[in-house]
């Protein structure tokens, strides 16, 4: 075990893959010599080149689109958008070209690319800098979505999603790059499409993922000190997710909260919920409820951020609504 | 260079082949709707005459002939338009989605400019990998409005990637004419991204080949992305169907004066080729023609349920 | 009444907007002499000049970036995008500027324009051609979405959609673009956010919307000779929606079918069976189900598209298995 | 003509304005990331002194000088990039989004580019609704990479708007020299769209107060759309914080040389101006800034509870 920060574990992924396969490149704004706004590929540059560590001007359409194009001719590029609220320009070359390819050419080949991007708030980073948008990937045929809560989810998942024949967007929380945690040594790929246990609890299941899973986490330690035992699922992956394994602690809990930092409306949670309320309804002892963000963009102001974000006492409160 | 009977073949094949789909869509066997690139034939012949196995072509809404040009099979190409399990991508495609990735055809596609970024990306991999390959991205004088083109053409630019950016003009964007949409001429573009730019008669295959031959010579010493523009004509309207009340009479048959078709004709017989070589070229042409067609109308209809393959690759072991 | 076309009444909400409000425009490619793709403002260029009817360049980002400043400078501008697949070039202008204006600016105005745009397959239009896009926009704080599914109702949507004071994005269904239907006269606004009673029914509701208004009267016909007396409620309004008119119903019929021809994952009926899993827990006597498509790219074939898009059969069988 | 005091006022405002923003920002006063102008003063300053009321601004990352030179009040602007209740978007915005549409200045903006459509979009309802207004797009070299700012000048010059496209190159885009990602020269680009195209020493407050007043007198008879480019010099940090460990300590010195404040005061100065007039209007403006920033500090945080503005306008009646 070492440990170390996400943002660590990622560079590390980044920098193993790229070792293990010379099909594997970087591109993205900033990463190269400068290491990434937010120093993801930091050394990389140095240490691979900078043919395989590419500066791309601030173009998020073509650099998405370039991505697709490599990919599909023997490439396995990961690309970075520096802040999540940009793939709003490069959602043609994610959703009419990467996601459909395989299917639309007939199980030809797939486009074997990855897409990092840092979403959430807590960085009165304002409005177009602190979007959760993932929930329109999660909607799109072809894309998969993951979102780690952890260090060694971060290493993991980044792994196999660059392992992946289809295009995979990591969504990472950039308040929790500076977060410490453990990683396996060696450190091991997380399969897409599973969740992960994080609290055992039998009173109600809270389901969530990224930067929630810890306000999860910290709600159910407050609960815990009145005696409710939370059940914290991490979702991790969100296209696919893990139903399974969401059923499971249903049949046990009885009681669902689903938390994410997005809009809680058309959010991810609304898609669990929505199956949960027909595959689990037999489970259900109570309302399902969603802790999301309000139906505004993220405010700037401090004050207004923090009332804004969904937060572990908002988690708490509705653990205790489903079980009143 | 070019051989002019390869090209007068191919010419014939995607003429041939598109005069077929337009009856066989006026008589309801093809579904959707489809863009024929009659009159532009040359183009598709010329730029693919210069390429090598290997390299890549990324494709438009009008892309039936650069997909034929690239050697996607006429089986599977007919299978395709007209719906069938056979066809190269099952039948999930159709016309704006034709694409077979072992021969490098990255796919026509249905978003204007779209395929600029992706031939990019292929350059890219061919740089990086050392492939010796180049791509090419074939795009309509309507695209150059498209922001994304103009980003592909900065960084291929930036990067001095083996990309060919072939420009058919015809004169049109859907319904508009071209110089209502597009303010600037793409010589001067090009040139103020510092690539080298030709304007060719995109009616005189020998011409475009030559053309394409030059500038795929020079992205394959790496000495960076190259423009080549063809001046073309649309003869037909814009998809199938198209009754072109927007369009001036005498434009529409000034237009069907360039038949690359006859000028190669004409330009092979001047050289003193033999006219029963064309005509041998033109019967294969018809026959392979007529034969993916029957093979296409005997073929099954997919069926959903049979359909394994989704949205993503099937789950190992 | 007159009886028309949804094309015609597109049109006709159109020239009325414009000829009641002069700081009405309309941008969007081949709109002008050629009277647009699908005809919808087939006259208007000769009616009211190429200053307010104005064919713009293949150019999408710009097209609405454009009718987001010319919002903030006093018109009206209704832009069209020719398929909704395309709307991945303009998500920029609309969710990270048209959006968020009103807020991020403190309140000091909104953007009023209107997008309007064809979604739905039926037409062998294929993979980049017949998206279903909505649940995107909904999610996005300070769009409005509607979803007209009668020549009535685009008038009535379409003429409240220019006159709002926010951003409204007008989902057309292109498949009812030829269909015929009555128009009041004089033809009156409809409010946005108000669902509308399709066919009432006692057994179960089936909510919908856009194309599958009509599925759901076909299965609800099919049902009604089986006894079954399903309730069709035409949502209209996506966002925001009409949540106590379904509750209401929900609390005559108790059981809910959801129908759309978007992709079922994460899509819009996720959202409104997760608030019905919350507010109408108590309500519901069956799982909540969905019908949507399945969870792969449009395919072109026409028996691919036929399979794949959710029909009245698939609706009554799921009513059947509320029922059960 | 502009006049030399009052330019050399809103130089004064911006440097004194950023400068103690960036103490604030060192302090913990400013939450979230600001992009300062420090040494492009001139280029808002001259820009906007030829605008008049009625006319639009759209801005950048780099705002707060395109908003002050604009006229957006400095008691709003502390507040609210201090995220303060009584800020001119009441604190939901910060210092990307400062806006004040009563002046027309339609915002900052944290989308590099993004600015450019909407500016193109007010020069359109400025020529529909025939204001007899212009707008000003602002932006940075390194946003010449992003494709909307080509579909805009294309647009814009097809249209011939009254679009004054305002170009400030400081030679960086974040931390890369804007050379590695940007192959055109901006006037060449222009040349392409047929738009009279002008650099200008961006440190030249005159000179660039000459440039737009000529240009926006162009944009007022109806001529089309501008081009002016400002060479200029980034002094400090991408962003507030920025160690620059990528930036040569000579480039960076070379900058400081470039001073457009010392330079009015001089060329002032040399034409027997008073100094006591400069020295005036310094004090002023810090007074000014002074009380903005008391103001603000003194001012109640915004709080959710009592926000009762959504994302939408209230319902009516
Ligand atoms: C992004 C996008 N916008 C609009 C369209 C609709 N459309 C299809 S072809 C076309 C015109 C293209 O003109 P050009 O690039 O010159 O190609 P041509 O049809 O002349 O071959 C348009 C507007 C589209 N397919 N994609
Ligand atoms: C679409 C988008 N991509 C990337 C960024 C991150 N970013 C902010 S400023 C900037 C550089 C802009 O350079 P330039 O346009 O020259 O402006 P300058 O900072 O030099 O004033 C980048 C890449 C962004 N804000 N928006
Ligand atoms: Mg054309
Ligand atoms: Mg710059």
């Amino acid at each position: 075990m070492t440990e170390l920060r996400t943002l660590q574990a990622i560079t590390r992924a980044l920098s193993d893959a790229m070792e293990a396969d010379p099909s594997v490149i970087l591109l993205g704004e900033d990463i190269g010599a400068a290491g990434g706004p937010f120093g993801a590929t930091r050394g990389l540059h140095a240490r691979f080149g900078p043919e395989r560590v590419r500066d791309t001007p601030i173009a998020e359409a073509a650099l998405v689109g370039a991505a697709v194009g490599a990919a599909l001719t023997g490439l396995r590029p990961v690309a970075e958008i520096m802040f999540m609220d940009f793939i709003t320009l490069a959602m043609d070359a994610l959703v009419n070209q990467a996601a459909k390819a395989r299917f639309m050419f007939g199980g030809q080949r797939g486009v074997p690319m990855v897409l990092r991007t840092p979403h959430g708030g807590g960085l009165s980073a304002g409005p177009q800098h602190s979007q959760c948008l993932e929930a329109w990937l999660c909607h799109v045929p072809g894309l998969k979505v993951v979102c780690p809560a952890t260090p060694a989810d971060a290493y993991g998942l980044l792994r196999s999603a660059i392992a992946d024949p289809d295009p995979v967007i990591v969504v990472e929380h950039k308040g929790l790059y500076a977060m410490k945690g453990e990683l396996p040594d060696p450190p091991a790929p997380v399969p897409i499409g599973r969740a992960r246990l994080a609290r055992p609890g039998r009173d109600a299941t809270i389901l969530c993922y990224g930067a929630a899973v810890h306000w999860s986490l910290a709600a159910a330690e407050d609960l815990a000190r009145e005696g409710i035992e939370a059940e914290v699922l991490d979702l991790r992956s969100l296209q696919p997710w893990d139903e399974a394994a969401v059923l499971e602690s249903l049949s046990r809990t009885h009681r669902l909260v689903i938390a994410h930092e997005a809009v809680e409306a058309f959010g991810v949670g609304a898609e669990i919920a929505a199956r949960m309320a027909e595959v689990g309804f037999d489970e259900l002892d109570a309302p399902i409820l969603r802790v999301g963000a309000p139906f505004t963009p993220v405010p700037f102001a401090p004050p207004l951020e923090a009332a804004w974000r969904p937060d572990a006492a908002r988690i708490a409160a509705a653990v205790r609504r489903t079980l009143a | 260079m070019a051989e002019p009977l390869a090209l007068y073949r191919t010419m014939v094949t995607i003429r041939e082949a598109e005069m077929a789909l337009a009856r066989l869509f006026a008589d309801g066997e093809v579904p959707g709707f489809i863009h024929l690139s009659v009159g532009q034939e040359a183009v598709a012949a010329g730029i693919c005459a210069a390429l090598a196995p290997g390299d890549s072509v990324a494709s438009t809404h009008r892309g039936h002939g650069h997909a034929l040009a690239r050697g996607l099979g006429l089986r599977g190409f007919f299978a395709e338009v007209m719906g069938k399990a056979s066809g190269v991508c099952r039948g999930r495609g159709g016309s704006m989605h034709v694409a077979d990735l072992s021969v490098g055809m990255l796919g026509a596609n249905g978003i204007v400019a779209a395929g600029a970024p992706i031939a990019l990306g292929a350059a890219l991999a061919h740089r990086t990998r050392g492939t010796g390959g180049v791509a090419v991205a074939f795009f309509g004088d309507g695209a150059l409005a498209e922001g994304v083109l103009h980003e592909t053409m900065n960084i291929a630019a930036l990067w001095r990637l083996p990309l060919l950016l072939a420009c058919e003009n015809n004169g049109w964007a859907e319904f508009s004419r071209s110089e209502t949409q597009v303010a600037a001429r793409l010589a001067a573009l090009a040139a103020a991204h510092g690539i080298p730019h030709r304007e060719v008669d995109g009616a005189d295959a020998l011409a475009v080949a030559e053309a394409a031959a030059e500038a795929v010579a020079a992205l394959r010493r790496g000495e960076g992305p190259r423009v080549i523009e063809a001046r073309t004509r649309r003869w037909r309207g814009h998809f199938e169907g198209d009754p072109q009340r927007y369009r001036d009479p005498a434009e529409a048959a000034e237009a069907l004066a360039h038949d690359p078709i006859a000028r190669a004709r004409a330009a092979f017989l001047a050289a003193g080729g033999d006219a029963a070589l064309l005509e041998a070229v033109e019967a294969e042409c018809r026959a392979a023609i007529a034969a993916a067609i029957e093979a296409a109308r005997a073929a099954p209809a997919p069926r959903w349920e049979e359909e394994r393959m989704g949205a993503y690759a099937p789950a190992e072991g």
